[in-house]
């Protein structure tokens, strides 16, 4: 079966290597990779504050184009688009009034049949099961899993994982080889889109995520964001000037990891766009 | 025919202002069946009500309106003065004149005409009124408590006292409940035991009271003043008669790592155990779950120690049955674990406890013996943090009530922590500080001004361990929402007060309603505290909400009175206001076809199957009864039942039609 | 259906059952309801998509309950009729074996009434699609519109009461109409007597009619009294969730939530 | 021609709304005389025939009132009530009947304010709606005779 994928926009822009290491570890197990033909934009932030009607129609359209394109599942990497997209499908499911108005708005049929898997749940249902004798360069590492805001909650909604202490991705590092550690900041607020108007506040804030990694000995932070992983990797001099230190502890995507656990060429990884060197 | 006498009344001039009395008199009389009608001036008065008894002596009524105030005032009055005179009380109806005619509408034609309505609309009920007698069932004067706590303590005890018998079953080995658990009490810090036990000796020597410890409620049939209880006394494994209470077997026991349950899981018991020293009976049980003997078929040390012989591996439970006239719930409440809150670490955290394991720790019989210690090293907390509303108050916990006792404990708490830590800093998050009752809010003051508690306004969102300290992650909302981090050595959860594992099928045995939350519902909020809405099954304590320690014994006290208050009787009379199922001559028996839909409208189970058998036992038909003692006369089966076989006595189907009938139908 | 008719046989011959109850051939091609009690006469029994008619009707007749236990053939509309009948304590295991035939027509026996059940569950109740249009068509009408095209229906109907007799929820042995302490439906021909009569059977129905058009069918003058009872099925999806007969479940009349919906109480 | 005045009947239940009607009274509230109640033990005895039969004896309006949801004396005959409320409802919408002219109302034995004013205001809307012609009409129609034969 093919699945389908939405890369939403960091994902084609500051967060390349997100997708490349996505793709790379799908290719690895043969998974096939459909991306979803003239997506838009899921309406993160702007819309959703602004617009209730707009910020469904803006994932619905996205989930109209998948079902066209006979897609069942799509993953999403990107936790805010897959906030977006999984909060869009439970709002028009329970109210009929509503879809149909987005029906209208998108010109474009739209029944709710499309699955939507975040990173942890693509992984977990196509690679983890094959990862049997797949690890050739175990992750010998200890890290910290850092889950955000988006990846698991509304748990009402998401219904996937702990939303106070969630464990799926320390299960997975696991498997990697690596030694996840249990810390207190797995899910604190990174600083998210304050990332370019108020730096500060995210050096504050995402600098208290990396010292509580770093204190308990941390020698990477696993992340499934590309907002969680701008603030973390991109602001560390923000990070570093709140922490009045030099902390170089990389922080990385789950499929950046288990890409290298994987033995994938570390360029088809895009390790090397990072800010922070990736010494692991 | 009927002979029926109209008697209007002015009601000094509450009526007459607006409605012409002498006409509405007048017109009555022509009605078909009206034997007599007269208006008086005050109908209620002496002179009035022997109107309405001569009238019914010398005319020979067989029926009487009385057109006058509301029946809610007195219809009562009415009645008796009927029954005085001979006459069938319930063939008696009052038509409303005052509160619904006279007092509402101003003087003129409509509002006789309407008066006159009213008068006619009751004539032609009362055509069909029948006399009815009221239902008299004998009182068995036993009452069964379920719950040693404080509650059915002194609901026992007061019972107890009046001189009826009571029989008191606990579902623990002793009696004395979450109270007996306690350190100190609010607001005067007098210690928990010191004032209990004497109680609980008194129940244990009590002549009236028969205390079935290890024991708990197998089933319950019957009704008010007639039920028949079965209990089942769990095995304690143990010949009662010939124990002593030495405590040898105790001591001796091998397996001594059992979570203490009295001790909130800070300290071991043995596997036969008495649960704490001033346990009542003093007599140990054997915890058949941990026991090696009969986990693996080896040991019996116990036996062997035991210098009466009184152990008996082989016993098995009995089921005692018992015939009760009255019962009290007092079967408390429990509390949230702390594992219910993800966010204060899934109860993963040692030193983050509840309230109640704080009590043990503050209480001189405790695992610490009254030292404030944190389970995870033993080390003195320096500095100490207490969460009001932990899951209360919160809808999202699915919680959202006070748990009303919180407030105050934890303003002991701190208290007791400040008393005996004197370098130690509490801190208290609060919403609100409910603090009401008598020296209460004085007390929570104390806490704060003389004992230096520092109460924060705001909730905590987190709570993470970080180099041995838990940090709890707050906000102080009268500093505008400032957020707080405090490095503490142990944390107390104010954790929710819920009801009582198995509250709900202990609810379901009984027949009584509960709440959304399963805690046991009260007859009425207000005025019906204590009664449940099966008559003759009373309330006490935290079992139908979060009670403190004076309420619970005052409810229990009321609960007593009302269960005195039935055994001061014979017998029970009620109003004969009831559903009846008809019955009819053989072979129909009955116009029911026993679908017995209307068991389950009923709101006070009242209704039953009834099987109808020939002479060889053989079941011809079953349907529907109404059990009288039951019954509350509210009618919701007859308005259900499809072949209109039940009809209630006093609103029949013959009358309520009639009524419609006569008010539209001019005469 | 040999299977029938030989499993019919069995259960006669070895007194399983008393009495079996299926269809026959009927005259005019039409079918007939046909209660064997004899082995050999079981050869009559025959099952095609002609047998519409709700045989659970049968069940509770004091004649035919009075000959021992009983079998029943029984298509998807009388088994959720027997399972309906159940909760209300009119038939059980010991009076009642259910030789169920599929919508695909075949047969199966179901050991209790509980398996009846969960088969049952397997099937939604639908209306459908043409008796849907036409409930959508009176709701669209006016008030008054509806009051003439109901007065206009019931105006012929005479009380005879088939629709009573073929509706296998009508068992009571005293219904409303032979009430007459007070008289709560004048007994001639009149169109209120008549509206009174049909909305007192939908209320009656209501949570407890399986919709097998039995009355409709019955109706010697098409009076279209089902869709009184279809447009309470429909409410009762609406206001209390979608109606199945259970055997445990208490019935949906006679129950409540708190929290029911409602628009216009003041 | 005399205005017209709607005969309106009450059926309520004996704790809260015939209560409350009571408190009516004793604050002398005013309000129209067109209404006329009868008292039963709870709403779930007010069985739904007798509204129609109200209607069959020249009834313009209705007024079915009793306590609030959880305020029931009896605990849940108004719940029970209200159920049968709901179908019974639906059903006269859907057969015709001027459901307009059936005022349900929640009035509790504190209301006395509330009683006058759903007598009023239902008094006012029924005065707007007219008599209740339709039904009238043909509950005068004739019995009709039927052969047999």
């Amino acid at each position: 079966m093919t699945l389908g994928f939405y890369p939403g926009c960091s994902l084609k822009g500051s967060s390349r290597e997100y997708a490349e290491s996505v793709l790379a570890v799908a290719k690895a197990f043969d998974v096939e990779i459909e991306e979803i033909t003239d997506w838009n934009c899921c309406g993160a932030t702007a819309a959703h504050n602004l617009n209730k009607e707009l910020s469904l129609a803006l994932p619905a359209r996205i989930l109209s184009l998948a079902e066209k394109q006979g897609l069942k599942e799509i993953v999403v990497p990107c936790a805010a688009c897959y906030s977006r997209l999984t909060v869009t499908k439970h709002e028009l499911s329970k109210d009929p009034l509503l879809k149909a108005t987005v029906i209208e708005a998108n010109g474009l049929d739209y029944s709710g049949s499309v699955s939507i898997l975040n990173i942890i749940q693509m992984l977990d249902k196509y690679i983890t099961p094959n990862l049997g004798g797949r690890v050739v360069k175990p992750f010998d590492h200890k890290v910290a899993c850092y889950y955000g805001c988006l990846l698991v909650r509304p748990h009402e909604i998401l219904k996937f994982d702990r939303e106070e202490d969630p464990q799926s991705m320390d299960i997975l590092m696991l498997k990697t080889g690596a030694t996840p550690i249990d810390w207190a900041y797995k899910t604190e607020c990174c600083g998210a889109g304050l990332s370019v108007s108020r730096t500060s506040s995210v050096g504050r804030l995402s600098g208290k995520i990396i010292e509580d990694a770093k204190d308990r000995g941390a020698e990477a932070v696993i992340v499934a964001c590309p907002m969680c992983h701008s603030n973390l990797d991109m602001r560390r001099d923000a990070i570093n000037t709140f922490l009045g230190e030099k902390v170089d502890i990389p922080v990385l995507y789950i499929t950046q990891a288990l890409g290298l656990a994987l033995g994938i060429d570390r360029k088809k990884l895009g390790l090397q766009r990072h800010f922070v060197k990736v010494t692991v | 025919m009927s002979k029926i006498g109209v008697f209007v009344c002015h009601c000094g001039e509450n009526i007459s202002a607006t409605v012409d009395c002498a006409k509405v008199a007048e017109t009555a009389s022509k009605y078909d069946g009206v034997a007599f009608s007269v208006d008086y001036k005050y109908m209620c008065s002496d002179p009035g009500q022997s109107l309405i008894k001569s009238a019914i002596a010398e005319k020979g009524l067989t029926g009487v309106v009385v057109a006058a105030c509301s029946p809610r005032m007195h219809e009562p009055t009415f009645r008796k003065a009927c029954a005085e005179a001979g006459l069938n009380p319930y063939m008696c109806e009052m038509a409303n004149l005052r509160e619904h005619c006279s007092w509402v509408h101003e003087k003129g034609e409509a509002t006789t005409e309407k008066a006159t309505d009213l008068v006619r609309i009751l004539v032609e009920k009362v055509k069909y009124n029948q006399s009815l007698n009221e239902i008299r069932v004998p009182v068995t004067k036993t009452a069964l408590v379920i719950g040693g706590g404080i509650a059915g303590i002194q609901a026992s005890l007061d019972i107890a006292n009046t001189g009826h018998k009571v029989i008191l079953i606990e579902k623990d080995p002793s009696i004395g409940g979450h109270m007996s658990q306690l350190s100190e009490t609010f607001p005067t810090l007098d210690c928990s035991q010191c004032i209990l036990t004497p109680r609980m000796v008194e129940v244990a020597q009590h002549p009236n009271i028969t205390l079935y410890t290890y024991a708990e409620l197998e089933s319950l049939e019957g009704f008010i003043g007639n039920f028949k209880a079965k209990i089942r006394r769990k095995s304690k494994s143990l010949d009662e008669k010939l124990c002593t209470g030495c405590g040898l077997c105790t001591t001796k026991c091998p397996t001594k790592k059992i979570p203490s349950e009295f001790n909130e899981g800070l300290g071991n018991r043995p596997a036969i155990y008495v649960p704490f020293p001033q346990a009542v009976p003093n007599k140990p049980v054997i915890d058949r779950i941990h026991c090696t003997y009969y986990t693996k078929g080896k040991c019996r040390i116990c036996e062997k120690v035991c210098p009466t012989q009184a152990i008996r591996f082989d016993q098995e439970d009995q089921i005692v049955e018992v015939e009760v006239g009255a019962l009290v719930i007092a079967t408390g409440f429990n509390i949230k674990q702390t594992d219910f809150f993800p966010e204060y670490g899934y109860g993963k955290y040692p030193d983050v406890i509840t309230g109640l394991q704080f009590e043990r720790l503050a209480s001189a019989s405790g695992p610490t013996l009254g030292e404030i210690r944190r389970p995870s090293d033993g080390k003195i907390p320096e500095k100490i943090v207490f969460l009001a509303c932990a899951g209360s108050r919160d809808p999202a916990k699915g919680i959202p009530y006070c748990s009303k006792i919180c407030c105050m404990y934890i303003a002991k708490h701190a208290m007791l922590y400040q008393h005996k830590v004197h370098s130690g800093k509490s801190y208290v998050f609060y919403m609100d500080i409910r603090a009401g009752g008598k020296m209460y809010e004085e007390f929570v003051r104390r806490a704060i001004e003389d004992d230096g508690v520092n109460y924060i306004r705001g909730r905590v969102s987190k709570i993470y361990e970080k180099n041995g300290k838990l940090i709890v992650n707050g906000a102080d909302t009268l500093l505008g929402a400032m957020p707080i981090e405090i490095e503490a050595d142990m944390v107390v959860l104010a954790t929710a007060g819920i009801a009582n594992d198995g509250a709900e099928e202990l609810a379901q045995k009984l027949h009584i309603s509960y709440d959304p939350y399963r805690f046991f519902a009260e007859a009425h909020p207000k005025l019906k505290p204590v009664e449940t809405n099966t008559a003759g099954i009373f309330l006490a304590g935290a079992c139908q909400a979060p009670r403190d320690i004076p309420e619970s014994v005052s409810m229990a006290s009321g609960a007593a009175v009302k269960v005195a208050c039935l055994f001061s009787q014979d017998e029970l009379t009620r109003e004969p206001i009831i559903a009846v199922v008809n019955r009819q001559a053989p072979p129909a028996y009955s116009s029911c076809v026993g679908c017995f839909l209307c068991v389950s409208a009923c709101p006070y189970q009242a209704i039953e199957k009834e099987e109808i058998r020939n002479r060889n036992g053989e079941l011809i038909k079953s349907i529907a009864k109404v059990n009288p003692g039951l019954c509350q006369g509210c009618g919701t089966c007859v308005a259900f039942c499809r072949t209109k076989s039940i009809d209630i006595q006093g609103y029949t189907h013959e009358q309520m039609y009639t009524e419609v009938l006569a008010l539209l139908n001019e005469y | 259906m040999d299977d029938l008719r030989k499993r019919a046989k069995e259960l006669l011959e070895t007194s399983a059952v008393k009495v079996v109850i299926g269809y026959e051939q009927g005259t005019a091609n039409k079918t007939r309801a046909l209660f064997v009690e004899k082995a050999e006469d079981a050869d009559c029994l025959i099952f095609d998509s002609r047998c519409v008619q709700n045989l659970a009707t049968y069940v509770t007749k004091r004649e035919v309950k009075d000959k021992g236990k009983m079998a029943i053939t029984a298509t998807l509309p009388v088994m959720r009729s027997i399972i309906q009948l159940a909760s209300e304590f009119q038939v059980n295991d010991n009076n009642l074996l259910v030789l169920g035939i599929t919508p695909e027509s075949k047969l199966v026996e179901f050991k209790n009434l509980s398996e009846v059940e969960t088969f049952v569950h397997q099937y939604q109740i639908e209306i459908d699609a043409k008796n849907k249009e036409m409930l959508d068509k009176i709701a669209k009408m006016t008030q008054a519109e509806r009051w003439k095209f109901w007065i206009d229906e019931l105006s012929p109907c005479f009380k005879c009461y088939a629709c009573r007799a073929a509706c296998p929820m009508c068992y009571c042995h005293r219904c409303t109409v032979d009430f007459n302490q007070p008289q709560w439906i004048p007994v001639p021909s009149h169109e209120l007597g008549n509206l009174e009569w049909h909305i007192m059977r939908a209320i009656h129905l209501t949570g407890r009619c399986i919709d097998c058009d039995a009355c409709y069918n019955a109706c010697p003058l098409a009076i279209p009294i089902n869709l009184l009872t279809k447009r309470m099925l429909e409410d009762v999806k609406i206001n209390f969730g979608s109606y199945q007969p259970s055997i445990k479940a208490d019935h949906l009349m006679s129950t409540y939530k708190p929290d029911d919906k409602e628009n216009f109480i003041q | 021609m005399a205005e017209f005045e709607p005969k309106i009947v009450a059926f309520v239940c004996n704790w809260c709304t015939y209560a409350g009607a009571d408190l009516t009274g004793t604050s002398r509230i005013k309000y129209a005389s067109n209404v006329r109640i009868l008292r039963f033990p709870c709403t779930g005895r007010i069985d739904y025939m007798l509204l129609l039969k109200a209607f069959d004896e020249g009834a313009d309006g209705i007024i079915v009132s009793g306590c609030h949801p959880n305020d029931c004396h009896y605990t849940s005959g108004n719940f029970h009530a209200r159920r049968r409320w709901i179908m019974f409802r639906s059903l006269c919408d859907f057969t015709g009947i001027d459901t307009r002219r059936i005022k349900f109302s929640w009035v509790s034995a504190a209301e006395g304010a509330k009683w006058a004013d759903i007598v009023n205001t239902t008094v006012a809307s029924i005065r707007e709606l007219g008599p209740y012609t339709e039904y009238k009409i043909v509950a005068n129609n004739p019995v009709k005779e039927v052969s047999h034969g």
